[in-house]
């Protein structure tokens, strides 16, 4: 208790330095990174301005009706003064509506652009579940970040595995709900390198404000050789758990068993193979070949005691043999 | 008191007159059943979204549920409507004698239209035609598994589903009634007896792809494409009926959805049966004793406009889940 | 309707033969509803001959087992907003649905999480 | 007016008008089965009261756990579970138990019988029920977290509330049942309003307030079916796998937020109609003028009600919902700015060349006011389809519907609460404390949220437990603002609490209002009024003037006041 006083107070008093850091950046829109952040900060700045100006005339009306015709004693009455006058408010009923045509006009204009891709995109299969990304590139390579070359049309064909998800990049101005049982489509084209925060924006339990990754825009020329690398483990001369290793840190199994020991959202892979497991229901289970392929397959089948069920499986995710490389280094993370 | 000269028992002292109570009532139960139209408007808006989209489910399912009874049912609870009208009439022209017998007529059909209920329910549960989780699809008649005459094993748990039929619904009846109470086919033996021998020895001599020929004339036959929820893959039965072209086909993906649209909606619309029967009862205690006459039937002629409203939605439940085209 | 000016409340009676008339044609068209089913008007024209068919009783039933046709307009406007808002859902619901079919991936079974 | 009695029980300078220590509502019975039972709408509504205030209580203290758990990235007080369930707890406490019963059934119930002259509400024993239907549904909101909490967020979106093994069963029910304690009250008040008022009052001449409550009323009739019907379906999703809503079970998960939005944008409108109807009572009250524009206001009041209905999808521009109903609901959105708009120029139009007093409800108006108009530009930012894409589900949504609900309606709660206070116990509050707390809450509740709007458009998601390092300044300042509300709530709590103890004596009309609870005594005797009160223009304030012996007001016309 006294710990959390404490790192919150050193939490108040580090806040004006966190004004001077805020002031020095942009207060309101993150940089904009795609073809249509541009046009939307426009509509943004449209009715940010719009709503600016009507804030400060309502605020300056009633601040200075307050102090005008303050009550001095408790006897005054009101001057004399109209109880309607019809031409007025009609006129304030009918110009709002004209504004807020051009409001509506200005974001269904953008948001045309948003919902049609234009032909010749490049695909990438987003896959989502808790609480992680993948990604599949039209060559079989499969990452858990998203890497897409600058100044090309992406178009993303996501799915979930298990509720609802969202795939939203600041940068972008794109969010879109993943919804499990459809594919929901999404298209962008970054316009600069360099790497941002992709985050998960649809509540989706746990972990939700860990699914996050990283989506990397490489310059021209540098996305070609990337995806090269990334894809085709095997033919790389890698032994087994190297490759393990990599599917591990690639294929969202990090999200929730760590291999330092501590226990997350599920058992920690260190130490893990070959001990006996208590399991939910009673029982136990040794950690072999078998209940590890059983477990990333058909996670729902077995629950280790004192974990949730809330695994997906990984069944056309993993290749048999990305399973006997998973278990190879499952295995030489020891007992 | 502005009404302390004429103030009769029932008048609540916040009202002036009885007009003004009887209208206020009135104005009540009209927004009350504004209220029930809107909560079925949720299911009726679930049923359209999914028969606007999977058509093929509901021309499918449908033929499990029995046109003939739905007819009945329909029928029952018109007349039931009725005596409920000419209740509120007796109540209004102070017929004390009448009243209590109409109100006997109309509990008679809602306990009528509840017992055909109960049969066409059991019928359900009996082939597994239940909600999405439950969905487990059998035919009772059907038990070659248990005989050992060749089928996958497993085949009869999530297989043919039998026609409730607009065109045989005899023969569903005769089934329902044969096999109640003996769902669980492979924990009856008394049942097993009885009900194997014809299933072991027609399904010797059928052609290739049809399992069965149930005596109704409907072909049971094999199927490649599984039902969702039946977990292993393998041999699937589903039911032609040879009469009306348009009825064959496998099983469509998610019927079991059907059959969970049609336990909600006949469900909640029985609930609302049962809680008529309930108010129902309540006035005739009260008519016996003499409670309403014209100056006070409040009751009567609230209760009533319930139970037309449970009438009404009735009239659209039968269409829209038994005569499906 | 009822209304009288001492406010004591005066009951509508609803005439016997009316009630038993009106429940001759809703078993008229009960009968006719099931009989219609044989034939094929079609594309969905099956339904909304059943609709239609279901909206006169309902109709029937509202007017005159309700006694609405003698009953005091705002419940009509009562019932027939209600209804007004059904539709609504309805419509723009289907409307919605429809439009993303589509999108749907068949045969979907989540592979994640259970239901306790 | 009766013959004042000899003072009893040595209570301090007794004002005429008030019954304190004489025969009132408030000692008409005694025992707690004549408070239990009561049918008295005035004991019902008081019996509201300090029910949603003991569940505002609870959902506060969420909402500071969970501002206090964001002060700083990572993990602060407990772990994400444990914050999801706060938030969620915290929504659907303040949502389902405080702030939609909150106005209506606390406040409304005390009122809308007074307003109208009558003796009591049309169905009392209905009341009543929907008083216990209440109670029983905070009980099973109560059970869900002893059994273990929830952490579907107050939405319950499928799949995941039909899947996660928190009890979701529980506070469904729970919600269910408080769903049709808020059909009656509706149901009730329409058919109060319909049959009730006096023969002399038109609809015309009804306080605004009760359009207000009249419309909210025609939505909480209309479209809270569509949520009992909404929550069955989801009950029976999770017990039986009916596979409506679930994808896993052959269901449509966009489909539930169709049916959860048709009853909870429309939700929006019962939460804030009612605060718009008592802003328009206290602006005319304390500004002394007749409110500008009736008509308008009226009107605008049943505009709402009905638009309400068709804009629901604009929380779905991102869900996956076709294009078409984007662009449709889209359209349909900007609708309900109109209405707004019309409200906010009548009430600076009432404040013009009014003798504006800066009494506590009326401070609560004012701040009505400028943070409504906050509320609903910032609803412009989002019913711009583009712009909605970027900002939907990050902290912007969360500034605005939180100015929309706190600062409109809790504000316009509180301003109501103290505007009525001496009516409901026969005490005045003092008014040093009740300036004070508003003044805190304004402050306070400016600086936790209007930075959630800078946090918002930086791309801050809502619902986070843990959150990006850049985000960490704007979060603290949320959270340091979070405290100072508190203390608002704090003072003004102490406020009311120490009227009830040491509080002047009210007189029957302290405000100079001519809405017919002003013309009975305070507290009200048991049955509302001395005979048949005498309607005229509620905002026509001619006929009253100040004295200072009473410190209140009394009417021209009264030959003597005793």
């Amino acid at each position: 208790m006294i710990d959390v006083l404490a790192s919150i107070l050193q939490r108040v008093i580090s806040i004006p330095a966190g004004i001077a850091a805020a002031a020095s950046e942009r207060v309101w829109l993150p940089r904009s990174v795609s073809t249509f952040a541009g046009d939307i900060d426009f509509a943004w700045d449209v009715v940010f301005w719009l709503s600016v100006f009507f804030f400060v005339l309502i605020t300056l009306i009633t601040v200075y009706f307050m102090f005008r015709y303050k009550r001095r004693t408790p006897d005054q009455e009101a001057l004399p003064a109209p109880d309607h006058h019809l031409p007025i408010e009609i006129a304030w009923s009918v110009l709002p509506l004209g504004i807020v045509v051009v409001l509506f006009w200005q974001g269904f204009a953008q948001y045309v652009n948003m919902a049609t891709p234009p032909q010749d995109t490049y695909e990438i299969q987003v896959s989502a579940m808790k609480w992680s990304w993948l990604f599949t590139y039209p060559n079989g390579a499969v990452t858990n970040e998203l890497h897409v070359p600058i100044d090309t049309p992406i178009e993303l064909v996501m799915t979930s595995s298990d509720v609802l998800h969202a795939f939203f990049v600041p940068e972008f101005r794109v969010k879109k709900d993943i919804v499990p049982g459809r594919y929901s489509n999404l298209w962008f084209e970054a316009t600069e390198a360099g790497d941002y925060d992709l985050m998960c924006t649809e509540y989706c339990g746990k972990d939700h404000s860990a699914m996050l990754a990283k989506v990397t825009v490489h310059e021209p020329g540098g996305f070609e050789p990337w995806l090269k690398e990334e894809s085709d483990y095997y033919n790389k001369g890698w032994s087994m758990e190297e490759i393990g290793e990599k599917l591990y840190n690639t294929r969202g199994c990090k999200t929730c068993h760590s291999v330092d020991g501590v226990n997350g959202t599920g058992p920690t892979f260190l130490g893990l193979y070959g001990i006996e497991h208590a399991l939910v229901g009673g029982g136990t289970a040794v950690v072999d070949e078998n209940y590890v392929r059983e477990s990333i397959l058909e996670p729902q089948a077995t629950i280790v005691a004192g974990y949730d069920p809330v695994m997906p499986t990984y069944q056309g995710r993993l290749s048999e043999q990305d399973i006997s490389a998973l278990i190879a280094y499952l295995k030489s993370l020891g007992n | 008191m502005s009404h302390d000269h004429d103030h009769p028992s029932y008048l609540q002292h916040h009202f002036d007159t009885p007009e003004q109570q009887f209208t206020s009532s009135k104005l009540g139960m009209w927004l009350f059943l504004a209220t029930e139209v809107l909560m079925f408007g949720g299911l009726f808006c679930a049923y359209s979204v999914y028969r606007g989209n999977h058509p093929e489910i509901f021309m499918y399912a449908h033929q499990f549920l029995d046109t003939k009874l739905g007819a009945i049912n329909t029928v029952v609870l018109l007349c039931s409507s009725l005596t409920m009208a000419w209740a509120v009439r007796a109540a209004q022209l102070g017929q004390k004698r009448l009243l209590p017998f109409m109100l006997i007529l109309t509990l008679a059909g809602a306990f009528g239209f509840m017992g055909i209920k109960y049969i066409e329910y059991s019928s359900k549960f009996d082939h597994g035609l239940l909600w999405a989780r439950a969905y487990e699809p059998h035919e009772e008649g059907h038990h070659g598994d248990d005989h050992g005459d060749g089928h996958e094993a497993g085949a009869a748990d999530h297989g043919a589903a039998h026609d409730g039929g607009d065109d045989h619904g005899d023969a569903d009846h005769n089934g329902a009634a044969d096999h109640n109470g003996a769902s669980d086919h492979n924990g009856d033996a008394a049942h097993e007896a009885a009900a194997g021998d014809h299933g072991g020895e027609q399904a010797e001599a059928l052609p290739d792809g049809v399992l069965e020929i149930l005596p109704s004339g409907l072909k049971v036959e094999k199927s490649t494409i599984a039902p969702p929820g039946s977990a292993p893959s393998g041999t699937v039965l589903t039911v032609s009926d040879d009469g009306h072209g348009e009825h064959h086909g496998p099983e469509p993906e998610k019927t079991k959805v059907f059959f969970s649209i049609y336990f909600l909606m006949t469900g909640l619309h029985g609930i609302h049966v049962l809680g008529g029967i309930v108010v129902i009862f309540w006035l005739l205690f009260k008519s016996l004793g003499g409670a309403f006459g014209p100056e006070y039937y409040t009751p009567v002629d609230l209760v009533g406009l319930y139970w037309h409203l449970v009438d009404l939605i009735w009239i659209f439940l039968f269409p829209l889940l038994y005569l499906i085209h | 309707m009822a209304s009288s000016t001492d406010g004591k409340h005066v009951p509508h009676v609803v005439p016997l033969w009316i009630l038993i008339g009106v429940l001759a044609i809703l078993l008229i068209l009960t009968w006719a509803t099931v009989a219609v089913t044989s034939f094929d008007f079609g594309s969905n024209m099956n339904l909304v001959v059943a609709m239609v068919i279901a909206v006169i009783k309902a109709a029937l039933v509202v007017m005159f087992f309700m006694h609405l046709v003698w009953d005091r307009p705002f419940n009509t406007v009562i019932f027939v907003s209600a209804l007004a808002f059904v539709g609504l859902f309805i419509i723009l619901a289907l409307l919605d649905t429809g439009q993303y079919q589509p999108t749907m991936i068949p045969g979907y079974t989540a592979a994640g999480g259970v239901v306790p | 007016m009766s013959t004042p009695e000899t003072k009893r029980g040595g209570l301090p300078h007794q004002p005429p008008g008030n019954t304190l220590g004489k025969e009132n509502y408030l000692n008409a019975s005694r025992g707690f089965l004549s408070w239990a039972l009561t049918l008295d709408h005035k004991r019902i509504g008081l019996m509201y009261l300090v029910s949603i205030l003991t569940a505002f209580l609870g959902g506060g203290l969420a909402a500071l756990y969970v501002r206090t758990e964001l002060i700083a990235p990572g993990q602060t007080l407990g772990d994400a579970d444990m914050y999801n369930q706060a938030f969620t707890l915290h929504g659907a406490i303040m949502v389902f138990l405080f702030i939609i019963p909150g106005i209506p059934a606390a406040l409304g119930n005390f009122v809308l019988p007074l307003l109208l002259g009558a003796k009591d509400v049309a169905f009392p024993r209905l009341n009543l029920a929907s008083y216990w239907l209440w109670v029983c549904g905070a009980i099973f909101a109560v059970i869900s977290l002893a059994t273990g909490g929830v952490d579907t967020g107050w939405t319950f979106y499928t799949p995941y509330s039909s899947s996660t093994t928190t009890s979701v069963i529980p506070i469904v029910t729970g919600v269910f049942i408080l769903g049709f304690s808020s059909i009656f009250t509706g149901l009730n008040f329409i058919v109060t309003t319909h049959k009730l008022r006096p023969k002399n009052m038109g609809w015309f001449n009804m306080p605004l307030v009760m359009w207000a409550l009249y419309s909210t009323a025609i939505i909480q009739v209309l479209a809270t079916p569509v949520l009992a019907i909404t929550l069955l379906l989801l009950i029976a999703e999770r017990a039986m796998g009916i596979g409506i809503f679930d994808p896993a079970l052959g269901g449509d998960a966009v489909l539930f937020q169709h049916f959860f939005w048709f009853y909870s944008h429309p939700a929006v409108y019962i939460m804030i109609l009612p605060a718009m109807g008592i802003i328009s009572e206290l602006i005319a009250v304390f500004s002394r003028k007749h409110i500008f524009g009736y008509t308008f206001i009226a009107y605008s009041s049943v505009a709402i009600a009905i638009f309400g209905f068709i804009v629901w999808g604009h929380h779905m521009f991102t869900s996956g919902q076709s294009d078409l109903l984007n662009m449709i609901f889209a359209a349909l959105t900007f609708s309900v700015s109109i209405p707004s708009a019309i409200k906010i120029w009548n009430w600076l139009a009432t404040l013009y060349k009014g003798s504006i007093s800066w009494d506590t409800p009326m401070l609560y108006a004012l701040s009505f006011i400028i943070l409504f108009t906050i509320g609903g530009l910032t609803g412009l930012f989002l019913g711009m389809l583009a712009v909605d894409v970027f900002l939907h589900d990050t902290y912007f949504v969360v500034a605005h519907f939180h100015y929309v609900m706190f600062g409109g309606t809790v504000i316009a709660f509180l301003g109501g609460l103290f505007y009525w206070w001496p009516k409901m116990t026969g005490r005045m509050y003092s008014e040093t404390s009740g300036r004070l707390s508003a003044a805190l809450i304004f402050i306070g509740f400016n600086l936790t949220f209007f930075i959630q709007f800078i946090l918002g458009s930086q791309g801050m998601p809502r619902r986070y437990f843990d959150y990006l390092p850049r985000y960490e300044f704007y979060h603290q300042v949320s959270t340091i603002g979070a405290y100072i509300t508190a203390l608002g709530f704090m003072v003004a709590a102490y406020s009311l609490a120490m009227s009830l103890v040491r509080g002047k004596l009210a007189p029957a009309n302290p405000w100079g209002g001519n809405s017919l609870e002003w013309h009975t005594t305070s507290p009200p005797p048991l049955h509302n009024f001395e005979g048949e009160p005498r309607s005229d223009d509620p905002y026509d304030y001619g006929d009253w003037k100040w004295d200072d012996s009473v410190e209140g007001f009394v009417r021209k016309d009264a030959e003597a006041t005793a």
